[in-house]
């Protein structure tokens, strides 16, 4: 008992307890097992939260440590081990935040196997939590491994016309990547004789030529995952098929698990090849800013373009943890979160108006904003946010990356940070023109078309507006005064940073 | 006739005694009532099972030698036990269903299953020859089980000429042995290894041919062509029998002359070994994607499983890491064992008289008409496929991290990526199942809806403490080194 | 050439051809009776190898047993002929892979085998069928009753092969 | 300089204010009348000009001014930035103008939105407008209060989203009022351009901290002269780029144009009186780092000059009253940047003031003729006179082509356009006279060819000016809508009254030899009072006098008449074919880099990423021959082994194919086969290696 | 004096006939057959062998004992695969494994 009243093990396994109890309940209540649902991942919320009460900002280590040995024999040494630092604090806070959220936003959109739906979803927000609280390479891998399967039927069973093929491919190019690193994980767990994160990074001492082969391996699974340029070819896929709320944990959280894989074990346990491979991921990380949003700029489906905005707004996550300074990797983290509520909240508010109009493609609409005004504003402020506006959250988090990168004594030339931040006025453009086709201009013949079926195209519901409020809360929140964010990551950062500044100086 | 050498066949003694009262009874029963006997089977297993608990710990050695029973053989011995119960589950209602419920199956399978648990106590080549016979010759029957079906025919002739054709080889191998060191005896040959009278190559070349028989019954490719065909063709309980039990008997035969009288040659085996398992990875995963129908492709997906088992065993003759190398192997063994069993009960499940219900595309609409079974099927195939949280995984990760261990890189790359490519066609059996609509109809069998069940909860919940069962296989193997 | 050698080269090809016929003869029967022949020069063989239980055996139960359920069952079906059979030359790979075997296995032979002369008298006492006869039954006692076991089984399979086709023929 | 005496903790208010204002409104702005909304809107912008007021209060009393921390911002390793406000001379000075041109405006727009919502059918955006007025109020004073480079840039962007809001406030028509997406498209230029500039900016940012370790202005201003000149020059460099966008200077002024777009109230608050001034607010307050390179000086001054007259040749040819007023807004700018790239900082904040003063007045009062040519076009149309007519072809009230002769229907409006006319003129006494002037003699002084081009400038200033006032005011109608026109009520007039008032007397704010301005500015920036240059002032003032004598003999001496081609074709040919379509620079543009832009996106996301990506990379080759090679393994070696290499061998001996089909395959033949190729290869390995 | 090499060539050689003639032959009987003839070439050499080392009483009984083992398993497999064989031929008329083609891909 006293196992589960750990803080992290509570908060990663409750909703396995309303899983439990959606197993006894009819599906054809599907409103009770909404309810259920939704109580969980609320009150999961609220452990998280107490689970941030108890830890302790200034300090940069692992706490609220739950470690158990689980695997010991004939020299194999594999733990139970969750912990949390400032790293991944903000992450898990994010995931318990967005789940409710996300199920607050299936309300009427998912009709069909409801009680399959919400089992799935929060059998995903364990797996999502346990990617980020493990301290262990091999509960880590089961947990990332494990993140696949819910993703997989939530696409799957509950997508759009082309499912099974956004499906498939979403899992074995995840899988593709996960292999490399399972062969990494074991290289290491035989050749260092520990699976323990921590453990290695004080151990430390891989040669450098293997450190650069680990790096890569890991590198496979986390740059799929992010998506990195090339590698982003799954995401719109994914996306386009998901259902909402799936697009919203597969945009909000599960691309962070890439680059907080990144920033845990490459970093971490790399210095060295980290290093060496700056200048290199520097330049995929350019190349996927401008090139996702030339991309989404030139995209008709507007869930499509929401989608390519992340390859580039991932781009600046992984050029400003690549800085390897203060600021960028600070900003990264921050990023990464701004990217789940902005990202998050936009395709919630496209699964809002789909559930309306059912169609995705952007010429239809127009002039939105005058028949929809709530949702137009709202919109508004979601679509500045991501396109990084200062004052909203997006902004805090780039301006910290490009600066960052634009010191970067790791990049050692400030062309990277020159160029992304060209990547900032293409957000402005395909942002705008985003919301210019859709939300200004004349009215598009979409509304006489969902007339023409005997509906009204309506503005907001309160349900609606619920789901997007906390969003809108963060996004202003952290636009103005991220300091209680910062202050969170900081310590943890800094300590991240001291091999680093032992080889880079300074 | 010892105590001692009592004791080292008791168990076989007792299930080769069970299986010749069964024979009896089955004789004398009334006709019609034949479930019964599946009862009577299902005893003689638990009893033997029951001795050979009981001898956990245990080691002996008899017959001057040529059999054992030491932690190694009880291991694998518990494990075709389970097997058999299993088998005898899967059966009972199958065999009525297809109309082909005879008394002697049971005793078949009975004496199968002696016969592996001689190959795993044997000590000397004549025993491994004879226990090999003893377990094939009840399976060639088997196989052609179903006389109504001329599939059932087909794959009993097939798995017969084929098998026999291997014993050739593995005859003809012993006897290059025996030229060589002039015995059949384990503890001979090693002995005889060690002079330098001994004519190495031959024996060498006598493992080779040893090493083809044996592949051959584990279904190494280029020895697995017969499998998908049998598989396909024989009653799926025997398929599943002859999935699980038979493969582990061959590994166990394997394992033991390998480790035993092998290890010094290590280096000349290694590479055959590891370009065995390469390819029956390769060819296995790769040709199952093809298939349409569930038991063929389950077929192909035993030979690639049979890879990764033979993965562990490539790092032999390194002695700082066999021991947990080949654990693992063991470990794997049992996951692949649990889960193949499963994933045929599946298929026994929904297979209809006159083969229907077999193509994968009958299994549409199974999620959602039989969420159990379909997710029973699930966890069984993400078990095969090394996804989390099954037995699977954690046997994969042993296996991957025991040939890391012994520094062979490329064929744990081989083994992830065709892991990869085993996922596509694991899950597409999951997209059909949740994804696609239909109207299955499952047959109603409550015994082996529980064996399902017991299936997934050993495959999952042992996921999450696989400590004790690695360790047990571990010090199984190390008693034998 | 010594006339024991030229006794062996004389059975050699006898043993050789006979093995040709039956790879070649189209018939069935004519197939088995090669192998008959086969197997009656090979107990000679045994014979000269000082194995006289072991030549006694085959000549039963190969000669007399096995081969006569061969042909037993080859009348008993009628499918003595079977029309269109493969020729050799048709069969390249087999051909070369079953030549190539047969060159890597002597080559094996040629190499590593010393040219031990196998004198005919020796020891020939030592392989009397009563000493073999007591290690069967006291050494080799365990595989011994394995065998039985085996042929039990052997029987209980042919039997339920072949009952079960009676049944479904009757009704 | 932490100083909390007096009134200086008050100024976040004039934040706060604002804010309060359009929150107000948002929630129960929908319960109020107009003029409730207006009033709120009003009172909050007044407000936050009396906090302006305290300031310049306390200020008078304890000049060297105060910063006043609100929270902490961004604290990242040694970054640190914080919402701190800066009270010193030159922030009071951008406070005062702009919220007090900013209420003026918001009585105004009570009047003028009252009827623009009604001529577009929407009364429900009026709400909207004060909203976004506020707004802009609240972000104008970050940006000219913000202590550090970023907070000036929270300002900075926040002043372009509510010039994207504004000028896209009639985001379903064209300026015309028919539905298009004409609006939103200027909206989102403005916004992208603006971004532009904001790029630059940025890097500007980057580069302090990384030289100086802090974006903060004392901080950078204390260490800055220790920097590398390249380290300057970039800076300054980078500075220019986002000036160029936020106060269209060449070559991202193309924006300002079609941010008429938007109701003519934020023609004159925005993009007239207060956020295009930003850049000179900004290189201003930058004077410390200009002043250490000449370089950077030169291009600025240069840049600044060019956009002076470059504009100033368009607004010649344009023929939109409020296009014309846009193209003179460029230039004027011109003129300040070119000011404060000479070192002339008083003299560009001077002109600002004025500049302010009276073009906030004219862009009104062109509001107001426009607003009176609605009326009379809606006065014909309900009175049915042609209704049939008005419906085919839509009516510009804009356009001075079709008025003439206002001056009789709307005299109060003529009176203060001709204020404001002769102040940009530069007449004396008024205001626009002595800004200029001073500028002008700077530049005399400092560099030749800047006084040279924006003499020139000034020219073509009093000529375009005299061709307007001529044009509308003048003449007969040349429709008959000017004929109806009707004058503006008094809410609209009042404040423009104001408004001439300043632009007459404006230029006692730095009279030559008193200099007040300039001594106020002194305690902030390190500035020297212009001196008085007499041959300058007359030479300006015979040149305007002569281009306003131009203008009367064109346009005057024969009026126009209905559909007659502008006179200055005939004598200027194809160059006023250019002045007229602005120099073909947005069609350049929108060859060169927007379509160019469109294309390479379409590019590579429907070609590179979708056709070779997508589809042909993953699906065809990686999906496709992992199928295939699938089929081959499955089929090839599972089945037919025999085959496959039977046919190799066959072919190797020329076997006919007759011949080949002949093989036939017995699978249990094929899979013992397959026994012995293992077998064969595992006995050959071990014999042979 | 007849050098063992002799004896285990000629094993060899039936053996690798026996392996050709499963590979060749199509009648199952005589396939069948081919497998019979390998065993007994494996039996010679074993006899062989056991010849080679004569010196040693053991080996020659355990070389000789195996061989009657094979024989014995030899006999087994008859009987079980004759009755297969004529299970097939009552089906289908016909013991060509060519026509044994229905489990395939």
């Amino acid at each position: 008992m006293n196992f589960l009243l750990e803080p992290l093990n509570l908060v990663t396994f409750f909703p396995l307890l309303g899983v439990l109890v959606l197993l006894f309940i009819k599906s054809e209540a599907k409103n009770t097992i909404r309810w259920v649902a939704l109580g969980t991942a609320l009150v999961n919320f609220g452990i998280s939260l107490w689970a941030l009460s108890m830890f302790n900002s200034s300090n940069p280590d692992l706490q609220l440590a739950s470690q158990y040995s689980w695997i010991q024999v004939a020299g194999w040494n594999i733990q139970y081990y969750l912990a949390v630092d400032g790293l991944s604090i903000l992450l898990v806070l994010l995931t318990t935040f967005l789940t409710p959220i996300a199920i607050l936003s299936t309300w009427t959109a998912i009709e069909d196997r409801v009680k399959d739906f919400m089992v799935f979803f929060l059998m995903l927000e364990v797996g999502m939590l346990g990617v980020f609280l493990a301290q262990d390479l091999f509960l880590f891998y089961i947990f990332w491994e494990f993140t696949l399967i819910p993703m997989y039927f939530l696409i799957g069973i509950w997508g759009g016309p082309n499912r099974l093929y956004a499906a498939v491919k979403f899992f074995l190019y995840t899988m593709a990547g996960s292999i490399l690193m399972l062969l990494a994980i074991l290289w290491l767990g035989v050749n260092q004789g520990t699976f323990s994160v921590p453990e290695l990074v004080l151990k430390g001492g891989i040669p450098a030529d293997v450190q650069l082969w680990l790096f890569i391996a890991f590198a496979a699974a986390f740059a799929i995952k992010v998506p990195m340029w090339p590698l982003h070819s799954w995401l719109p896929d994914a996306h386009v098929e998901a259902p909402t709320a799936g697009s919203v944990i597969l945009a909000g959280v599960l691309l962070k698990m890439g680059t907080y894989g990144f920033l845990r074990f490459n970093l971490q346990l790399f210095p060295e090849a980290a290093v060496k491979a700056a200048p290199t991921i520097a330049v995929l990380a350019v190349i996927g800013i401008l090139y996702g949003a030339a991309v989404s700029y030139s995209q008709k489906d507007v869930k499509k373009l929401v989608a390519y905005s992340s390859v580039s707004h991932l781009g600046f996550v992984m050029l400003g943890m690549f800085a390897l300074n203060a600021q960028g990797i600070e900003g990264a983290i921050l990023q990464m979160i701004n990217h789940g509520l902005s990202t998050g909240a936009l395709f919630l508010m496209v699964g809002m108006i789909y559930e309306q109009t059912h169609t995705r493609e952007i010429a239809v609409y127009g002039g939105l904003w005058k028949i929809t005004p709530i949702y137009g504003s709202l919109m508004l402020i979601v679509a500045l946010s991501s396109m990084g506006l200062p004052g909203l959250n997006g902004f805090v988090g780039e301006f910290t990356i490009l600066l960052g990168a634009f010191g970067s004594k790791a990049f050692g030339t400030p062309i990277y940070a020159i160029l992304s931040a060209i990547g900032v006025i293409l957000a402005a453009i395909y942002i705008l023109y985003m919301f210019q086709k859709m939300f200004l201009g004349p009215v598009g013949k979409i509304v006489e078309e969902v007339k023409h079926h005997g509906h009204e195209l309506r503005d907001l519901n309160a349900r609606e507006i619920i789901t997007l409020l906390p969003l809108l809360v963060f996004i202003f929140w952290i636009g103005l005064y991220p300091a209680p964010f910062f202050n969170l990551i900081a310590p943890a950062v800094d300590k991240l940073l001291i091999p680093f500044r032992a080889i880079l100086g300074g | 006739m010892t105590q001692i050498d009592f004791y080292t066949i008791m168990p076989i003694s007792v299930l080769v005694l069970c299986a010749s009262l069964l024979l009896l009874l089955e004789a004398f029963y009334p006709k019609g009532k034949q479930k019964q006997i599946a009862f009577f089977a299902a005893f003689g297993f638990a009893l033997t099972l029951g001795l050979s608990i009981s001898q956990l710990g245990n080691s002996y050695s008899g017959f001057g030698g040529m059999v054992v029973l030491d932690g190694f053989s009880n291991f694998l011995n518990i494990l075709f036990l389970i097997t058999g119960l299993l088998g005898v589950a899967l059966a009972s209602g199958y065999l009525q269903r297809m109309n082909i419920n005879k008394g002697e199956y049971y005793v078949l399978m009975m004496f199968s299953v002696a016969g592996m648990m001689l190959m795993s106590q044997a000590t000397d080549l004549i025993i491994t020859f004879l226990a090999l016979e003893l377990l094939s010759i009840p399976l060639y029957v088997l196989a052609a089980f179903a006389l109504n079906r001329t599939e059932s025919e087909e794959a009993g002739i097939k798995y017969f000429l084929l098998g026999s054709y291997a014993t050739g080889f593995i005859v003809f191998g012993i006897a290059l042995i025996f030229g060589a060191t002039a015995t059949t005896s384990f503890a001979g040959i090693v002995a005889a290894i060690a002079q330098p009278a001994t004519n190495l190559t031959l024996l060498l070349v006598g493992g080779g041919l040893v090493l083809v028989g044996f592949g051959f019954k584990v279904a190494t490719v280029p020895f697995h062509m017969w499998t998908p065909d049998v598989y396909q063709g024989a009653p799926t309980s025997v398929t599943a029998f002859m999935a699980a039990g038979a493969k582990a008997a061959g590994f166990s035969a394997l394992l033991r002359i390998f480790a035993t009288l092998f290890p010094s040659f290590a280096a000349d085996l290694m590479p055959i070994l590891a370009v065995l398992s390469a390819l029956t990875m390769i060819v296995g995963n790769i040709t199952a994607i093809a298939q349409t129908d569930i038991k063929r492709m389950l077929g192909y997906s035993s030979i690639a499983q049979a890879g990764y088992i033979l993965m562990a065993f490539v790092p032999f003759g390194d002695p700082a890491i066999r021991a947990t190398a080949v654990a693992a192997g063991l470990f794997y063994l049992v996951a692949y064992t649990i889960t193949s069993f499963g994933s045929w009960g599946v298929v026994i499940g929904l297979e209809r008289e006159e083969g229907k219900g077999l193509d994968i595309n009958d299994y549409a609409g199974l999620g959602k008409k039989y969420p159990w079974l379909a997710l029973a099927m699930t966890v069984f195939m993400f078990s095969l496929a090394g996804l989390p949280p099954t037995l699977g995984l954690v046997g994969k990760f042993y296996l991957f991290r025991a040939i890391m261990e012994g520094k062979l890189y490329w064929l744990a790359l081989i083994g992830v990526i065709t892991s990869l490519i085993s996922a596509y066609y694991y899950l597409r059996v999951i997209v059909i199942m949740y994804f696609k609509n239909g109207d299955p109809i499952i047959n109603k069998d409550n015994l082996l809806y529980m064996s399902i069940a017991l299936c997934v909860v050993i495959t999952v919940v042992l996921s999450f403490m696989p400590s004790f069962l690695f360790s047990w296989a571990s010090n199984a193997m190390l008693t034998m080194f | 050439m010594t006339g024991e050698l030229f006794l062996f080269f004389i059975l050699a090809l006898t043993a050789v051809l006979t093995a040709v016929g039956m790879l070649t003869s189209r018939n069935a029967v004519y197939a088995a009776l090669f192998l008959v022949l086969n197997f009656a020069v090979v107990a000679v063989f045994y014979l000269m190898l000082g194995s006289p239980f072991i030549a006694l055996s085959q000549v039963t139960v190969y000669g007399g047993a096995i081969m006569v359920l061969f042909l037993f069952v080859i009348m008993l079906l009628g499918a003595e002929n079977i029309k269109a059979e493969v020729t050799l030359k048709k069969m390249w790979p087999a051909l070369v892979l079953s030549v190539t075997l047969l060159g890597l296995i002597i080559y094996m032979i040629v190499a590593k085998v010393p040219m031990v002369g196998l004198a005919a008298e020796t020891s020939v006492a030592d392989a009397a069928p009563k000493p073999l006869a007591v290690s069967l039954f006291s050494t080799y006692l365990l595989p011994f009753e394995i065998t039985s076991f085996l042929l039990l089984v052997a029987m209980v399979g042919a039997i339920v092969l072949t009952k079960q086709e009676k049944k479904g023929a009757g009704k | 300089m932490e100083n909390t005496q007096l009134f200086f903790n008050f100024v976040p208010w004039i934040v706060f204010f604002p804010v309060l204002g359009l929150l107000l409104n948002l929630t129960i702005g929908k319960k109020l009348s107009e003029n409730g909304i207006g009033a709120i809107a009003v009172l909050a912008s007044a407000s936050a000009f009396v906090v302006a007021v305290l300031q310049a209060y306390s200020l008078s009393i304890h000049p060297e001014g105060a910063s006043i921390l609100v929270a902490e911002w961004i604290h990242v390793g040694d970054l640190a930035i914080d919402w701190t406000f800066r009270v010193d001379t030159l922030s009071v000075t951008m406070m005062l103008v702009v919220s007090g041109v900013g209420t003026l405006i918001h009585i105004y727009a009570i009047g003028y939105m009252h009827e623009d919502v009604r001529f577009h059918n929407d009364e429900g955006r009026f709400k909207r407008f004060f909203v976004f007025l506020n707004l802009f109020i609240a972000m104008m004073m970050v940006l000219v209060s913000g202590d550090s480079y970023m907070m000036l840039f929270v300002g900075w962007e926040g002043v372009g989203l509510c010039s994207f809001l504004l000028i896209g406030f009639w985001y379903d028509f064209d300026t015309l009022g028919r539905p298009s997406f004409a609006n939103s498209n200027a909206a989102k230029k403005a916004f992208i351009t603006n971004r532009i500039g904001d790029f630059g900016f940025l890097l500007a940012a980057f580069m302090m901290f990384w030289q100086f370790k802090s974006t903060n202005f004392d901080n950078v201003f204390a260490v800055v002269a220790n920097a590398e000149p390249w380290v300057i020059l970039w800076i300054t460099i980078f500075i220019l780029v986002g000036v160029a966008g936020k106060s269209a200077q060449i070559p991202l002024y193309i924006w300002l144009p079609d941010a008429m777009a938007g109701p003519t109230p934020v023609s004159a608050l925005i993009h007239a009186a207060t956020m295009v001034t930003a850049g000179v607010y900004l290189v201003t307050r930058s004077a410390p780092i200009f002043m250490l390179s000449h370089d950077a000086q030169y291009i600025v001054a240069t840049v600044g000059a060019l956009t002076a007259i470059f504009a100033a040749t368009i607004a010649v040819g344009q023929y939109d009253i409020k296009k014309v007023l846009a193209y003179s807004t460029i230039s004027q700018l011109g003129f300040m940047v070119a000011a404060v790239g000479m070192g002339a900082f008083a003299a560009g904040m001077f002109h600002l003031i004025t500049h302010a003063f009276f073009k906030a007045l004219l862009f009104l009062s062109a509001g107001s003729v426009i607003l009176g040519m609605e009326r009379g076009h809606h006065h014909l149309a309900h009175h049915g006179h042609h209704g049939g007519k008005h419906d085919e072809e839509v009516f510009d009230p804009g356009d001075m082509r079709n008025m003439g002769g206002l001056r009789k229907q709307m005299p109060v409006t003529f009176w203060l356009y001709m204020v404001g006319t002769v102040a940009l003129a530069g007449l004396f006494p008024f205001a626009g006279f002595w800004s200029k002037d001073e500028i002008l003699a700077d530049a005399f002084l400092e560099f030749p060819h800047v006084y040279w081009i924006l003499t020139g400038a000034a020219f073509l200033t009093a000529f375009y000016m005299g061709r307007q006032v001529w044009m509308v005011f003048f003449g007969k109608p040349r429709h008959e809508v000017a004929a109806h026109a009707e004058e503006s009520p008094l809410i609209m007039t009042a404040p423009l009254m104001v408004l001439a008032a300043l632009s007459v007397f404006g230029g006692a704010l730095n009279l030559p030899g008193v200099h007040t301005l300039t001594v106020w500015l002194e305690h902030t920036i390190d500035i020297h009072p212009g001196e008085f240059n007499m041959q300058v002032a007359l030479i300006s003032t015979a040149l305007a006098l002569f281009a306003i004598f131009l203008s009367w003999l064109l346009y005057m001496r024969k009026p126009l008449t209905t559909g007659q081609p502008d006179p200055l074709k005939r004598i200027l040919g194809f160059a006023f074919t250019g002045m007229e379509n602005k120099w073909f620079v947005d069609e350049a543009y929108k060859f060169v880099f927007i379509d160019r832009y469109t294309d390479l996106a379409k590019f590579f996301a429907q070609t590179v990423d979708w056709d070779f990506w997508h589809e042909w990379f993953h699906n065809s080759v990686i999906a496709a021959g992992f199928v295939g090679l699938t089929k081959f393994l499955a089929n090839p070696i599972d089945l037919g082994i025999v085959d496959n290499i039977s046919k190799i061998l066959a072919r190797s001996i020329q076997y006919s194919s007759e011949n080949f089909r002949k093989v036939q395959n017995g699978f249990v033949r094929s899979y013992a086969l397959s026994v012995m190729l293992g077998v064969v290869a595992i006995i050959g390995y071990l014999l042979i290696k | 004096m007849i050098p063992v090499n002799y004896y285990l060539t000629l094993s060899v050689v039936l053996f690798s006939m026996g392996a050709l003639g499963v590979l060749i032959r199509r009648n199952s009987l005589v396939v069948f057959m081919s497998i019979e003839l390998m065993l007994n070439a494996g039996n010679l050499a074993f006899v062989t062998f056991a010849k080679m080392h004569a010196a040693n009483l053991a080996a020659v009984h355990n070389g000789q004992i195996f061989v009657f083992f094979v024989m014995t398993v030899a006999a087994a497999e008859v009987a079980v695969g004759l009755a297969l064989i004529v299970l097939i031929f009552r089906k289908k008329q016909s013991i060509d494994l060519d026509q044994l083609t229905h489990l395939k891909g």
